[in-house]
């Protein structure tokens, strides 16, 4: 068996359905894989970890795994299961807020961490000033909840739909008391949750099988967890070892998820891959169109 | 004892750096030309073996060490392995480094040379010799720079990015961690003496404080902010709740430090409280009061910036070393450790000082005169 | 005169102290140790009394008892009249403990003046009387001086003087001219007759040396040691002017040899209990 | 006894009828906003204050709502369960354990280098010191990273972690405890011309002994908090930091105050054992009562 | 014979202490203080010397600089031949503190072995010898007590039991017995002979007592204060074999005068000078 690790973006969650699935109904044993899953979470860069030699294969943001590539960890992208963004800022409606040109002067939560690119990249196509100047809006480093909102701390924050959204709606709040920007909708929408490796692995062809399996494997997971999401989320339960994961959460989590995620396709759309990389050198987070930053030999070779 | 007239440690660093530079030179002879500096090095580092017969002036031990670091870090290649004898270099510049830092705090103490002045020279050389291994380890070993960057490229980034570091300072040191330690460090004060004064209070507050400054408080920080905002009023209150325990649990104690007949004289005098305190309990706690302010100096720091992390205004120290990992910027993230160690110790350094002064009479201060 | 009970019948001043019965038992780890056991002893004002006794026999203990720093565990005693705590309250004596007890933060002239600033003195009042006493115990030059920079002797000198600058009607000596030798120890037993003299003081006194307490005292308490018990009281003959010379009349060295005569029935080398 | 426990219910009870009108006055506006969502109007104060005690996910959690969460957590579940406390108390324990006997050999080793020898004096000190001012949930997912590429996983990088935090107040104390000695109490032994190791064994370390355990109840305190720390970076293996964590990513109030009570109370129990130890010790010692 | 600096021309035994202009001056931060100054003094195997002086002239640091715990600022020393680190390294002396200095965390009986621990004699032996020492000094009973429970005069025996311990040759005593009665002291006193006689020490023994110095010293040192000299040395003519009643024979009468004259001579009272 091949020994692989895949390194989360964040906690043990339905966000990563698919690769638990896989894991839990023996989709990697079938292709020979032997495949450790480390979760993640909010002090956990999965570049760096990447690039200490502590995982062979990661999940995360293009932007970050771009701004990263530029940083001296040559990461490259090798499938791209998620193909809309889940990223939302909503504000509620007694702050006034309707539209995008009602934002300067306001306070809006902003989650950091190499998830900050989106919301910068937006702000900057709508020419709206983020460092304090007249006529701009104030950034806070947002929680990792709804709480700012709750709190009147923020007037807008921002949410995954797969989780903070939920809680919102939770907390009674929904789409008659709220003004939602999704960033997809908007066509701002940045690649998320793809898999990257670093470059010079890719160079080992037994590497490339491995990686193909792999991503063979969790597709299948996918599949399976979209199509019996009750399952999917007992799993993700089951999985998780810090015992926090709600079974209703992660039922919710898995039906928003399946909203993004496409599981009969793996390979990376060239029209947002394009956006993404435009995006990302407009706001000069990097200098230079990538080279060599996607491949497609996993993808195709499973077409 | 009069060989070199060095101690035998000493005499064992001296043997550690002459033989390592030896082996360095037999180690470069195969191209020896190629890093000039560093044959002069080794051949001279050799050469100090002499010492054996006639004793070498400490200076010269510094000289080498000083010529060694220099020569290393000229010669070091900008990419690929480093050459074996480099790692002889390395070792020979640090024990020459220790030798000479050995030898110049026993000429201190024998009186040779000045207290002031030479006395900073020697955790200045330490930390050099700790940046100069630093750089040479990580660019000979290529350690990935996302994992650990070489100083210099922390020091070329801090360098480039005063200005965001001075408004980090700022948010964070001069709004944040001032404040709140002034505030928690005098209300540990305050309600370590009210409780004193009263039995009942006491065998009632502390368990409870003992309890509470327990609280792991990277659990208050979010509670905190959840509380009193994202500004920096959130992390003065969390460096209130840090240093507030420690000023508290120490008083305490240092309130009972004061001698059996010490205490009788006061109640000779049938001194009421106020005055034993102010009189006598207090000078005595002098010590522990020091303590805590000392530990929380850099415990409000570490409050400050941890806090960050849960949410902020986008400036702050703890703000960009969090963001800073997330993008992978990890020398800016040093240059930030870099200016929290700095204002850290600075802080610490002063609140040594006062102490000096403060509790001069103090055996572990006055070198326990009787 | 000797018999412990009924020393007191002869005065006739007010108590000033009064003892019955008076008992007190350390508890420690390993066996009670009986300090102080049926102690009958009164004190009126204006005494000078000295208390001699082997070392270990209790005289610390009582007074420390007497100033209310330790707490009787049989008897009654009685301070001026008062319970030894209210009489402490009311500021009644100056206590001069066997070991010098200066605050190492304070310098020497802090240290005299500390119980004068308890006291609420003037600050003018306090320079005033700290220099006179630091003049009595001849210290005059080391106000500025931290007590770890003072021999033994200038210690315990300090330690005096912080004792008589308030004025205390009683005194408690805690062998407060131990250290010292024996010209200025001459030059301090004459200032304090003096003082005595002048002020009507109580003063109770712990001396090991006999030609000190004879001279000193109007009356001198034996003791002997386990259980620590009084076992004569003897009053002196002496007038109260008392030159130095005085020490050489028979009538001085008659009562110094009755005090030895006492001091050794209550000694263990002759008892052999040891 | 009874005047021990007394004071400690009396202030317990202050604190707790704090507590419940704070509780109150954080959770009234949420409380407001859905009641006017429900079209609750003029509910009354007795009514209303219950409902601010029972929120699902309130600024500030009611006193019985942390105490039921942690018995759910605790004594209601199997100890093996990940969901239990129980069991991520004692994950967490597991690496502040080992942390605290790191750090305090290693605090007591520094500390007998810096007082036995001026170079390393002058020059550890100020290095040490700048070491604390290091934030450590900075470096430590460097740590644990850079610990996980040479092999080094699960307990060991958490240990260190808790470690690195709980040396310093050992070093701190120790220098203070082993320098503590009167100058008599030294010259006494260079008449014997003691060698260093017997002034060490026989003066400065029983000398030390007050500093020693003072320090260790802090480092202890402190070791749990490198453990929780050195988890919040380290989700994977469970543990009160990670509880903590998530807690805190799902607006889990309620959750997040069992798990930091759970937490100081572990530390409470450390911090008591070390004083137990402290106080057999000082009676060995000869100490006054 | 009182000559200073030829003091020791008359003796003839080999030098146990050699001390040539010997000077030491403490730096305080309120000016120098001159504690010993130009002080000559050799000292024989076998001696028995005592200082006397007023309190502060300096007594203790010499004691202190014989026992290499303060470096003199001039002039030289030397003890049994050796500079006094090379004498204090082969453990040549046993030294009495004014302080008892007893470590707190020691019962009485761990505290009197200490130094019979650090010089590494048997566990046997250590009981054996600590038993003798405790009776020596009349402590038997306490051994298992912790200083704080011993009064002030037993803390001091404490710590001559444990200077005598060990057998040292030189002995420094620096007011040994100044914390106990008369009888305890004469007892002390005698032993103190008795062993000097046994075993051929040397004993520099600081007194306040001037009776106590001539009736156990061969010679008598005085010294006067600021700066701390020796204005006198005194020759005893009494025998070595000194039964206690020798004190009242008039030779030692005459020696104390003598010595009282010194004394007085180097005292400040007299001068005037303060
Ligand atoms: N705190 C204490 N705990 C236990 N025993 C004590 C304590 N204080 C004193 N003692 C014992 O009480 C007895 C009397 O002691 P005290 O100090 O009164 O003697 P003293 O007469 O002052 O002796 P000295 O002349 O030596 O000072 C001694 O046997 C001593 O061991
Ligand atoms: N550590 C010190 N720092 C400064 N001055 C000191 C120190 N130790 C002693 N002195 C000074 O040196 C002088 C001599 O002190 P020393 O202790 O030798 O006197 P002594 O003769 O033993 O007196 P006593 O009989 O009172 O014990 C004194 O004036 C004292 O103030
Ligand atoms: C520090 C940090 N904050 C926010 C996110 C954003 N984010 C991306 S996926 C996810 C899971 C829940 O929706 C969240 C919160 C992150 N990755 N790291
Ligand atoms: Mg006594
Ligand atoms: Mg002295």
């Amino acid at each position: 068996q091949d020994a692989l690790t895949l390194q989360l973006k964040w906690v043990t969650q339905a966000q990563f359905a698919g690769y638990l699935v896989a894991e839990s109904k023996g989709f990697y044993d079938e292709e020979n894989l032997d495949v450790t899953i480390l979760p993640g979470g909010p002090n956990i860069a999965p570049e760096q970890v990447i690039a200490g030699g502590g995982a062979d294969i990661i999940v995360t943001w293009m932007a970050a795994g771009m701004a990263a590539r530029e940083s001296g960890v040559p990461l490259v992208n090798i499938a791209q299961p998620f193909k809309r963004s889940g990223l939302m800022m909503i504000c509620p409606e007694e702050t006034g807020i309707t539209e995008v040109a009602d934002f300067p002067g306001h306070t809006l939560g902003v989650w950091f961490f190499g998830n900050e690119y989106p919301f910068f990249a937006w702000m900057n196509k709508e020419g709206i000033p983020t460092d304090g100047s007249e006529g701009g809006v104030t950034v806070l480093q947002q929680s990792f909840d709804i709480q700012p909102m709750i709190q009147g701390q923020a007037d807008c924050i921002s949410v995954m739909t797969y989780n903070e959204y939920g809680q919102a709606l939770d907390a009674g709040y929904g789409p008659d008391n709220l003004t939602i920007f999704n960033y997809t909708d908007m066509g701002n929408d940045l690649l998320e949750d793809g898999l990257y490796v670093m470059e010079d692995t890719l160079d080992d062809p037994a590497r490339v099988d491995a990686y193909t399996r792999f991503v063979k494997a969790s597709m299948k997971g996918w599949a399976y967890a979209l199509e019996n999401p009750e399952e999917a989320a007992e799993i993700v339960v089951e999985m998780d070892d810090t015992g926090a994961a709600e079974y209703e959460h992660q039922l919710y989590m898995v039906g928003e998820v399946s909203k993004l995620v496409d599981a009969t396709d793996p390979a990376l759309s060239m029209e947002t891959y394009d956006r993404t990389v435009q995006a990302l050198l407009d706001q000069e987070i990097i200098t230079a169109t990538p080279e060599g930053a996607y491949t497609t030999v996993v993808t195709d070779a499973l077409k | 004892m009069n060989r070199t007239s060095l101690t035998t440690m000493q005499f064992a660093l001296a043997l550690l750096a002459s033989g390592a530079a030896a082996l360095g030179l037999v180690f470069s002879l195969p191209d020896p030309g190629s890093v000039p500096l560093l044959t002069v090095f080794f051949a001279l580092g050799a050469a100090a073996m002499v010492r054996l017969i006639r004793p070498i002036n400490l200076w010269f031990d510094g000289a080498l060490m000083l010529l060694g670091a220099v020569a290393l870090l000229l010669a070091l290649p900008q990419t690929g392995a480093m050459p074996a004898h480099f790692w002889w270099a390395l070792v020979a510049s640090w024990a020459f480094a220790w030798l000479f830092v050995e030898r110049l705090s026993a000429a201190i103490r024998a009186g040779h040379l000045p207290e002031t002045g030479t006395g900073l020279v020697i955790p200045v050389i330490f930390g050099l010799a700790l940046l100069v291994a630093w750089e040479v380890i990580t660019r000979g070993a290529n350690v990935p720079p996302v994992l650990l960057p070489p100083p210099s490229a922390i020091g070329a980034r801090f360098m480039a990015e005063t200005n965001i570091l001075w408004a980090d300072f700022v948010q964070t040191f001069i709004k944040s961690v001032l404040p709140g330690y002034a505030i928690g460090c005098l209300a540990g004060l305050a309600v370590a003496i009210a409780v004193d004064r009263s039995p009942f209070l006491k065998a009632g507050v502390m368990p409870i404080g003992n309890f509470m400054s327990a609280l792991p408080i990277i659990g208050i920080a979010p509670i905190m902010v959840m509380w009193f905002g994202f500004d920096w009023q959130s992390k003065a209150a969390v460096v209130v709740a840090m240093t507030f325990f420690p000023m508290l649990v120490n008083t305490v104690a240092g309130l009972n430090a004061a001698s059996a007949i010490e205490r009788d004289l006061m109640h000779t005098y049938a001194a009421n409280n106020w005055q034993t305190l102010m009189k006598l309990r207090l000078p005595a706690a002098g010590p522990f009061i020091f303590n805590a302010l000392k530990i929380n100096s850099t415990l409000a720091l570490i409050g400050a910036i941890v806090a960050e992390f849960f949410g902020t205004p986008i400036v702050g120290m703890g703000f960009r070393i969090s963001t800073g990992v997330g993008r992978l910027a990890i020398d800016l993230v040093w240059a930030e450790i870099a200016v929290a160690a700095v204002a850290g110790s600075a802080f610490y350094g002063v609140i040594a000082l006062i102490e000096r002064g403060v509790t001069f009479w103090h055996p572990s201060v006055r070198g326990g005169r009787a | 005169m000797s018999e412990t009970s009924s020393a007191t019948a002869c005065t006739n001043g007010p108590a000033v102290i009064r003892a019955e019965n008076l008992g007190l038992t350390f508890p420690t780890g390993d066996g009670d140790i009986v300090a102080l056991s049926d102690v009958n002893l009164t004190i009126e004002k204006g005494d000078f009394v000295s208390f001699i006794g082997p070392s270990g026999c209790g005289k610390t203990t009582f007074l420390r008892t007497i100033a209310d720093l330790e707490k009787p565990t049989s008897g009654t005693l009685s301070v001026n009249g008062m319970s030894p705590e209210e009489a402490r309250k009311a500021r009644a004596y100056g206590y001069v403990f066997q070991a010098a007890a200066l605050y190492p933060w304070r310098t020497i002239e802090k240290n005299i003046a500390l119980p004068l600033e308890i006291m609420g003195h003037s600050a003018g009042e306090q320079a005033e009387r700290v220099k006179r006493t630091m003049e009595l115990v001849n210290l005059s030059g080391f106000e500025k001086k931290y007590p770890w920079q003072l021999s033994g002797g200038m210690q315990q000198r300090a330690s005096i003087a912080r004792a008589l600058s308030f004025d205390a009607d009683l005194l408690l000596m805690d062998e407060p001219f131990g250290a010292l030798d024996e010209i200025v120890r001459d030059h301090l037993n004459s200032e304090l007759l003096k003082l005595w003299a002048r002020t009507e003081k109580t003063i109770c006194f712990v001396t090991h040396s006999i030609p000190e307490a004879v001279y000193l005292s109007t009356r001198i308490v034996v003791m002997s040691p386990r259980p620590g018990r009084v076992t004569d009281i003897i009053e002196s003959t002496l007038p109260r002017d008392r030159p130095l010379d005085i020490r050489e009349t028979p009538e001085f060295l008659a009562i110094a040899a009755r005090v030895r005569e006492g001091l050794r029935a209550g000694h263990s080398y002759e008892e052999g209990s040891v | 006894m009874a005047n021990r426990v007394i004071p400690v219910l009396t202030i317990l009870l202050a604190i707790l009828a704090f507590w419940y009108a704070a509780a109150i006055w954080m959770n009234a506006p949420w409380q407001d906003r859905l009641n006017a969502r429900a079209d609750l109007v003029d509910v009354p104060f007795a009514e209303f204050a219950a409902q601010t005690w029972a929120q699902d996910k309130p600024v500030l959690p009611a006193p019985h709502q942390v105490v039921s969460e942690i018995w759910n957590a605790t004594v209601a579940l199997e100890i093996t369960s990940r969901r239990s406390l129980a069991y991520h108390a004692w994950i967490t324990l597991s690496a502040t354990l080992l942390g605290f006997a790191f750090g305090t050999v290693l605090g007591v080793a520094l500390a007998v280098a810096i007082i036995h020898n001026d170079a390393s004096d002058r020059s550890l000190m100020p290095w040490i010191i700048a070491s604390q001012t290091i934030p450590i949930l900075a470096i430590a997912p460097m740590v644990v990273v850079g610990l996980g590429s040479v092999g080094l996983t699960g307990l060991v990088p958490k240990a260190l972690i808790s470690m690195y935090l709980s040396f310093f107040p050992v070093v701190v104390g120790m220098v203070k405890g082993l320098r503590s000695p009167e100058a008599i109490q030294l010259d006494l032994l260079r008449t014997y011309d003691a060698n260093g190791w017997q002034v060490f064994w026989k003066l400065r370390w029983p000398a030390a002994m007050p500093f020693l355990f003072a320090s260790m109840k802090v480092g202890i305190a402190i070791s749990l908090i490198g453990a929780v720390v050195a988890e919040l970076s380290n989700a994977s293996g469970g543990g009160l930091g990670v509880r903590l964590l998530t807690g805190s990513y799902n607006g889990q109030t309620v959750q997040i105050w069992a798990a930091l009570f759970i937490a100081a109370g572990l530390a409470a129990v450390l911090v008591a054992i070390v004083g137990a130890a402290e106080k057999w010790v000082n009676g060995r010692m000869g100490a006054r009562a």
